[in-house]
């Protein structure tokens, strides 16, 4: 048996960040205890119409409460019904699932990189990495969340509007900034990762992409939400990999994108 | 209280089964379900050689149901034998395997490989919405249908299912077509072709353009195929298309299936087969029925 | 900003129409919304003589969806000519009478005394499959579309919409015979054949035993017929399935329909034709498009 | 324009009566000030995959407050829907729908039968009658309402199990108790008031009789909830009548059950 399940658990709270962006604590002890940075829950809505999962990454986990903080941003029916939920509701969730990133880094300097509703899962990240951190989170206009990187690492700020930080995305930061790093970690929408991609060959850098896709199972079952890989996939003998199984972290070299 | 169910033979602990391509080979799904409480797995279309299936978006969701593209998406008949088939052996249940192909000389090729292995039944995809080649075009049309269903009865060693397209005009006469070539069983429905599409993008939610639509959704039309298969031939029938629970599963059985499967109702709640399963074993507690044949087409 | 569409030379103020069975000749929702609003307003199928339709129960909630198996109760033409279209030409909106048969010969008849009526357009419900003689038996082959097209064509003085039923295998085949009778329009989708049963009655949840499924169950089944239809034929399309709001309605103006009915939607939502009007407004304002006709079949 | 609209209220209360039979109390001044007896009022679900309305007679009607009152019993998903609803949500609804009792009696001596779900609406007309009343309340075992019309008239109860009352039906109630008049008002099962019509016949007295069908548009629109009536109806143009529109009452002669 694996660690997930599928379970109803309680809302601890749900608070708005931004106009569209809200952070909520889900209270389970034992999603809490099997979770690792980058690794997603599905959650479900209660609406009968909507049936499929909507994947969100693991923002935060307190072991010690047993409880784990999703941050998400409304963009459809999903979103918006779960928006509307409050403390001390219920919600159904399943995870955690997939594989995180590798924390075996050993001490080396990197850069955590979120661009835009991908910053959530570099949060508990940066808590897990012990070489020196520079975290860049690009955003279209609204910040959130960037405060709390402080106490991690020194945070480099991008807005596509140059509001606050580089004017640009995530890539211009990092030039404009000359950080330089071991090991990129990465989250974020598919063009801005294959930014990161070329970027990460180009200066020999190693990278691990949190890769996103329309998910049905979430659980490597029914091939919804493969990315190609470079190489035949061990599981399914083509070259295609399960985003919810074998990822949703990939090393850059691994996926095609 | 009996819950067995016979399919050609074979003799199942109860009717809940897994519908193709929901379930994968039951791995996943065995971290959730014990699979020794299922009727039957049955297992993702597998062909001759590995597909790669259709691009990405595969999947959209609709009101009550999903379309999907995935488009057969398999490791091949080989890595299926090494890995899959012994996994499935370990359960105390049926297993049945899902065969799809381009030609027919790939779908005889996959029934021949399986001749001499372990596998309880044959369900033969001749109706996925999702690829160009073979799946459906097969399936609309009766003179294939009986076709296809001679050759694989020919090479087969197990007995053989035909899967039914619900996209066609009469299902009944697909029916009656698979009968008369041989087939030993008949399941359906597959999916229902469909479309959505992005209104803000203005593009179409998946790759492939359309997808098969399942789900709840689809349960009434499904009803009623089985329904009207029932009464056209004298085959066995799994009946599929939005169960998601005890009632819907014996919907089907009250119109004439002998067995049923659960689909997409497995993606929002692994544990539907499990619940299908004990509820139906509380329906006939509830209502002192000693026999689930008492209800197989019981609705006229 | 412009939302008039064009349907065989009649000018709609809007594309936003009503299903034709679920709004009866407008007067009970005209309590609900003002009927000027609409680009049409389709009536309840009408006969030569009265109809009685089927015993009850005549409907059932399925997932998402219904069904429904009235069997074209009507009034029959002459109180139609007397009491529902005076009424009707009070209002600033087309006028398209929905007509039903169990003959050709009945049809004949109807559209014959229609022929000096100020109605806009006629709709051949050749795709009801709740009773027994006419309707769908009519829909499901191209050569009695074709034909009875023809001599829909021969009589009527007003434009023909051809009424297409989903239970088909190829949509195409059927919207291309009704071109070729000479059809004017064509409207898509009528409901698809479907069944509930009760378990704990052990019994049809319909008299009927069948009846058609509409609502928003249906709808990516609809959007891909439309899609189809679209892209075989010429003619303008009248999309309908299951749209309850303006982004349904658009995904079928996108998929090439001209002009979308709302059936089902009224039932729970006296107001959904109005909000469908102002949803497409908003979605041109915001999406800086000055003519609806940008949008028509404009995902390809 | 007619005076029914479609809109969401708010639930004032909601209280079990039974294990099965909930009464609640809406709160809306437009519908209070329309709705007379035996008129029904159409209730929506908030789950999405349920479209179709649930017909729900009025029970209670108080003007001052602007509020009605409606008594339900749980017998499938909608119902069970609105039972977990509490105090402060609140609910979609449209009406007043159809046609109530006719109030016009002059004082007539009158029988007012509930059966089972079909008492709550007599409560209401209970109080609009001005002779002589009495009130026969059948049910299948435990008893719900049936103090409340106490103050309105003489109580008669039958139970099927003889746990109360008579031991039978409300015709064995009405015949156990030697009960005249000159009017009857009835709401209930088919088979029941399939009895009284064929007792009011026999006995010369006019019935007015509530019935039920599967509705869908609930206004007159979609032809669902027919009964057959006893001549070609003026609407319709063939023996057919609507109950949600020219019902849900009608007098027992009009219609066939
Ligand atoms: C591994 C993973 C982690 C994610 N983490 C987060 C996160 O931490 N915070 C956050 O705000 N968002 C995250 N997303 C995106 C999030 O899943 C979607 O925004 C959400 O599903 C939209 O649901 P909706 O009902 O509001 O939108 P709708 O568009 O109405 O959803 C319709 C369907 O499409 C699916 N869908 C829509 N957008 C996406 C998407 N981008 N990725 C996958 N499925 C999608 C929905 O799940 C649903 O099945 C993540 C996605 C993946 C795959
Ligand atoms: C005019 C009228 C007045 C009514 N007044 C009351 C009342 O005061 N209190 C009360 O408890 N019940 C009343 N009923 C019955 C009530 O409408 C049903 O019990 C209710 O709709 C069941 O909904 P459900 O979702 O729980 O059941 P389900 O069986 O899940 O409902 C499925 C569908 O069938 C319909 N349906 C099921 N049973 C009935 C029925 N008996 N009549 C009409 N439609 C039905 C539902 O509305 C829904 O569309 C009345 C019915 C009518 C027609
Ligand atoms: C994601 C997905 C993949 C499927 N793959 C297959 C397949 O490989 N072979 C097959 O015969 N049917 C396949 N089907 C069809 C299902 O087996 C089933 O016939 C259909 O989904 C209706 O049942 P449901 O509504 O319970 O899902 C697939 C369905 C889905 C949703
Ligand atoms: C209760 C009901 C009655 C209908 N009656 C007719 C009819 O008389 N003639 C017709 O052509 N279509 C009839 N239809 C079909 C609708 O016009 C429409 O094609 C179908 O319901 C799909 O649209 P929807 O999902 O928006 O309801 C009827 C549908 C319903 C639900
Ligand atoms: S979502 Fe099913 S395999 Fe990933
Ligand atoms: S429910 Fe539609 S006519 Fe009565």
């Amino acid at each position: 048996m694996s660690n997930s399940k599928k379970k109803t658990v309680l809302i601890q709270s749900m608070d708005a960040l931004t106009d569209d962006v809200f952070s909520m604590w889900l209270k389970d002890e034992e999603i809490a205890a099997n979770a690792t940075p980058g690794q997603f829950v599905s959650l479900y809505c209660n609406e009968g119409s909507r049936l499929l999962p909507r994947p969100i990454s693991i923002c935060e986990i307190d072991k010690a409460v047993g409880a784990i903080r999703l941050v998400y941003r409304v963009v459809g029916k999903g979103t918006e019904e779960f928006s509307k939920m409050k403390k001390g509701d219920t919600i159904e969730v399943m995870g955690p699932l997939g594989n995180g990133f590798p924390l075996d880094n050993e001490g080396k300097k990197v850069i955590l990189i979120g661009g835009g509703i991908g910053i959530p899962p570099m949060l508990e990240l940066s808590k897990h990495l012990t070489g020196e951190k520079q975290v860049v989170l690009g955003y279209r206009d609204e910040l959130f969340l960037e405060k709390e990187f402080e106490s991690y690492g020194k945070v480099y700020i991008s807005t596509e509007d140059g509001s606050v930080g580089t004017k640009g995305n995530v890539i211009d930061a990092i030039k404009e900034n000359g950080l330089d790093a071991e090991v990129i970690y990465a989250c974020g929408p598919t063009p801005m990762l294959r930014g990161i991609k070329a970027y990460a060959i180009e200066h020999g850098i190693t990278a691990w992409l949190s890769l996103e896709e329309k998910m049905a199972c979430g659980i490597g079952a029914c091939l919804a939400c493969v990315c190609k890989s470079k190489e035949v996939d061990h599981h399914t003998n083509v070259d295609n990999k399960r985003i919810c199984k074998e990822g949703p972290v990939f090393n850059a070299l691994e996926v095609e994108l | 209280m009996n819950t067995k169910v016979n399919l050609a033979g074979v003799i199942l602990n109860n009717p809940v089964m897994t519908a193709s391509g929901t379930f994968g080979s039951g791995a996943e799904y065995s971290d959730f379900v014990d699979l020794n409480r299922l009727g039957a797995v049955v297992t993702k279309g597998v062909a001759n050689i590995p597909w790669k299936g259709n691009p990405t978006p595969r999947i959209a969701e609709t009101y009550g149901g999903m379309l999907n593209a995935i488009g057969l998406q398999n490791p091949g008949i080989d890595v299926f034998v090494e890995r899959d088939i012994p996994f499935l052996k370990k359960y105390d249940t049926k297993i049945i395997v899902n065969v799809c192909g381009k030609t027919t000389e790939d779908y005889c090729e996959v029934v021949e490989r399986l001749a001499d292995e372990k596998v309880d039944l044959l369900e033969i995809n001749i109706s996925c919405p999702n690829v160009k080649e073979g799946g459906i075009a097969f399936g609309q049309n009766p003179n294939s249908i009986e076709q296809i269903t001679k050759e694989m009865k020919k090479r087969a060693k197990q007995p053989i299912i035909m899967k039914l397209s619900p996209n066609v005009t009469d299902i009944t006469e697909m029916a009656k077509a698979a009968e008369a070539g041989g087939a030993d069983v008949l399941s359906l429905i597959n999916t229902l072709t469909g479309m959505k599409i992005d209104v803000n993008k203005r593009a179409f939610a998946l790759a492939n353009k359309t997808g098969g639509l399942s789900g709840p959704a689809i349960k009434p039309i499904a009803v009623r195929m089985v329904y009207q298969v029932a009464n056209a031939v004298k085959l066995p029938i799994i009946g599929m298309g939005g169960i998601q629970n005890a009632e819907d599963a014996l919907e089907f059985i009250m119109a004439g299936a002998t067995a049923v499967s659960v689909g997409t109702a497995n993606f929002y709640n692994p544990y539907a087969t499990i619940e299908v399963v004990e509820g139906i074993e509380e329906y006939l507690k509830k209502n002192h029925i000693d026999n689930i044949q008492n209800l197989i087409g019981c609705v006229k």
